[in-house]
């Protein structure tokens, strides 16, 4: 792993940006608050590309996508572990399409295919927001259509002269359980790379990869170096949590070699005494 | 007129052995319907109209009989309700903003549980390829359309989402399976979590090069999408 | 019908281009009329209906068309309203009163019940801060989703309180399982994230069977604690 000697950290860049740095930069702010998320990202690169989707050139997308971080990079924008997750992602996608097909004994999933769950992935999300603005441009109550507006009684279904929603319940005892709460935590400072954060994104990942992956390689060039052990540890840690729940498995060729990952057997290794002697098949 | 009616009011078994007229009960029903701005619920409906009547077949009338009016009898569910027709949206139009507004992504949510449920979050979250976050759920929650389901048989049992009946009310829908689109979605799989068999994608280029259909991408093109902001330096 | 309606309306600004027959007048005012709060004058009627419409034949003839049905639109003064035919005022009881809402306390003591099940008066006021006061139980009790389960196996064999079938079937859950847990109530917003990490939630023990630690309660017990009225009177 290279060190660079003049990383800035990234609480300073961003209170210099407003002041100094505008001028000599070209300053270019990346509105990633715009997109719901990297697929969201995505879709609109793709649709960008004025194609049918399930035409789509999932090479040609990932390339825009990784374009598009790099810039992000470049301008030295923080973008959300999300993005770099996907960004991981697609370089991978990319080395398996790129690669001449190998002989059908891996039992991964072909390029082919991570492309085309990627497409249908891109395909149902945009099915769904054409469902969503379908349904919110139909007539609607109370602005398209109206209710007897001087109702004379309210039906009530049966004994019960007492009305209630589970939501009301739920948060009244949210509300309650918080406030008698002990509220004396002090909030850590986020970091880039929670545990859970990294759990979930592990396993998002691997969801799609079925081969042997060294995973911190497609993802730490999108990291800030500074960022890198934090997402080493924490991905690290959160990888040995899914190999206990059976939901990943792990390699190591040797001390300091890359880690290799692939999706496990979805078989939870049970702390109980019979699956133990069974567990370490 | 009111002969015929007075025998409504008292004891239970002179009812059936008189026979109300179709016209009377739609009248009954009529009044309970109209005068509720809730739908009201079929059995509630049976509670108040003698025994025996043929409810179906009273509404079906009741609708019909409305259908070329102002006001329209619909359906929602098992429930029925008065509605002023959707053509005369025009005139009646509140001013204020009695519709609560929905982000977008509380939108998307909103869909994705009304084409997906019983759904869970994590499949929300799958579909989206992002985070819910926090508020986001509550706010549909609280709008009366989204509800917490039970639970999926499955490992975890994780809790699943789906819709109430305020949101057919809310969405002039007569049951989900008048969702806009919805048999067109499932029949194209992309309402499953899974890849439908047959739905590939061509991989059209081998080469790291782009076809000769694309341009690479450039940061001007980049600033087009919106997903640059032009340097201008006027934000703060 | 038609020709002697079609002129209702002589648009001298050419806004309507199409003269408004008597039908679609009606519907309007119908609509109108339906969908508000108050008693509709006839001058706001005048207002949305095309210049000139002639309110008065209008409103005589929905009038007319609504006469014998079971809602029956009538005037005071120059307000228009509906209301239910006279004759059939009896199906909307209005001795039933309306729906209460219950009250916080009411939700936060029925949430802490359902949650804690099987849990002691003593234990929820532990858990609210507050003391409880005997009328918040007395409605859930009236209302039907809370019973007295047993009494626990400790000093003082504390009455416990649990959740009734009804409680299920109101708030449409199949079983008290069902209710969402610590991570799910985080992910729908309902908990802040800044909660502490010894903050747990309970699994509700089903309502069928007794805890280890409960004893059935009997009559005697109910009676004991002036919780029912000795048997032998009769009651109303």
């Amino acid at each position: 792993m290279t060190t660079s000697q003049n990383v800035i950290p990234m609480d300073k860049l961003w209170q210099d940006v407003g002041i100094e740095k505008a001028a000599d930069d070209p300053a270019l702010m990346i509105d990633v608050a715009g997109f719901e998320g990297p697929l969201d990202l995505l879709l609109h690169l793709a649709r960008s590309q004025k194609v049918d989707l399930s035409r789509i050139s999932v090479l040609a997308l990932a390339e825009q996508y990784l374009l598009f971080v790099e810039s992000a990079r470049r301008v030295r924008i923080e973008l959300a572990a999300d993005y770099l997750v996907m960004a991981a992602w697609l370089a991978y996608l990319k080395s398996r399409l790129l690669i001449p097909k190998q002989a059908k004994d891996d039992d991964g999933p072909s390029g082919e295919e991570m492309a085309a769950t990627l497409a249908f992935r891109l395909k149902r999300l945009e099915a769904m927001r054409d469902a969503a603005s379908r349904l919110v441009n139909r007539n609607r109550l109370g602005r398209d259509i109206f209710s007897r507006g001087a109702p004379e009684h309210i039906p009530h279904r049966s004994q019960s002269a007492f009305d209630a929603s589970l939501y009301d319940l739920l948060s009244a005892y949210a509300n309650l359980r918080q406030r008698t709460a002990v509220t004396q935590v002090t909030i850590e400072r986020r970091k880039v790379w929670s545990l859970v954060d990294a759990r979930e994104l592990l396993t998002r990942m691997l969801g799609e990869i079925g081969d042997w992956t060294a995973l911190q390689h497609y993802l730490l060039p999108y990291l800030a170096p500074e960022d890198r052990v934090t997402a080493t540890a924490s991905a690290f840690a959160a990888s040995l949590e899914l190999v206990r729940e059976g939901r990943l498995e792990i390699r190591q060729d040797g001390a300091f070699q890359p880690i290799y990952l692939r999706k496990g057997e979805g078989r939870p290794v049970v702390p109980s005494a019979a699956s133990i002697a069974e567990g370490s098949r | 007129m009111s002969g015929s009616n007075e025998h409504l009011i008292e004891n239970d078994d002179d009812i059936v052995s008189e026979p109300l007229t179709l016209t009377e009960a739609c009248r009954i029903a009529e009044a309970l319907v109209f005068a509720s701005a809730e739908p009201v619920p079929e059995s509630f409906l049976a509670e108040r109209l003698p025994l025996g009547s043929d409810i179906p077949a009273i509404m079906a009338a009741l609708a019909e009989l409305y259908a070329p009016r102002g006001v329209n009898l619909i359906r929602t569910g098992d429930r029925w309700a008065f509605r002023t027709a959707a053509d005369l949206s025009f005139v009646i139009r509140k001013e204020e903003g009695e519709v609560k507004k929905l982000s977008r992504a509380a939108l998307e949510v909103l869909a994705i549980i009304a084409y997906h449920q019983p759904v869970t979050r994590a499949e929300i979250e799958e579909i989206r390829g992002v985070q819910t976050s926090r508020g986001t759920l509550d706010v549909l929650m609280e709008a009366g359309w989204v509800r917490f389901r039970g639970r999926r048989r499955s490992p975890g049992r994780p809790v699943t989402l789906g819709t109430t009946p305020d949101f057919l009310d809310h969405f002039g829908l007569e049951e989900l399976r008048d969702l806009p689109g919805l048999e067109e979605l499932k029949a194209a799989g992309l309402l499953s979590g899974r890849i439908p068999s047959g739905f590939s994608i061509p991989i059209p280029i081998g080469a790291d090069e782009l076809s000769e259909e694309e341009d690479p991408i450039t940061q001007l093109d980049l600033e087009e999408l919106g997903l640059l902001a032009p340097s201008g330096g006027d934000e703060e």
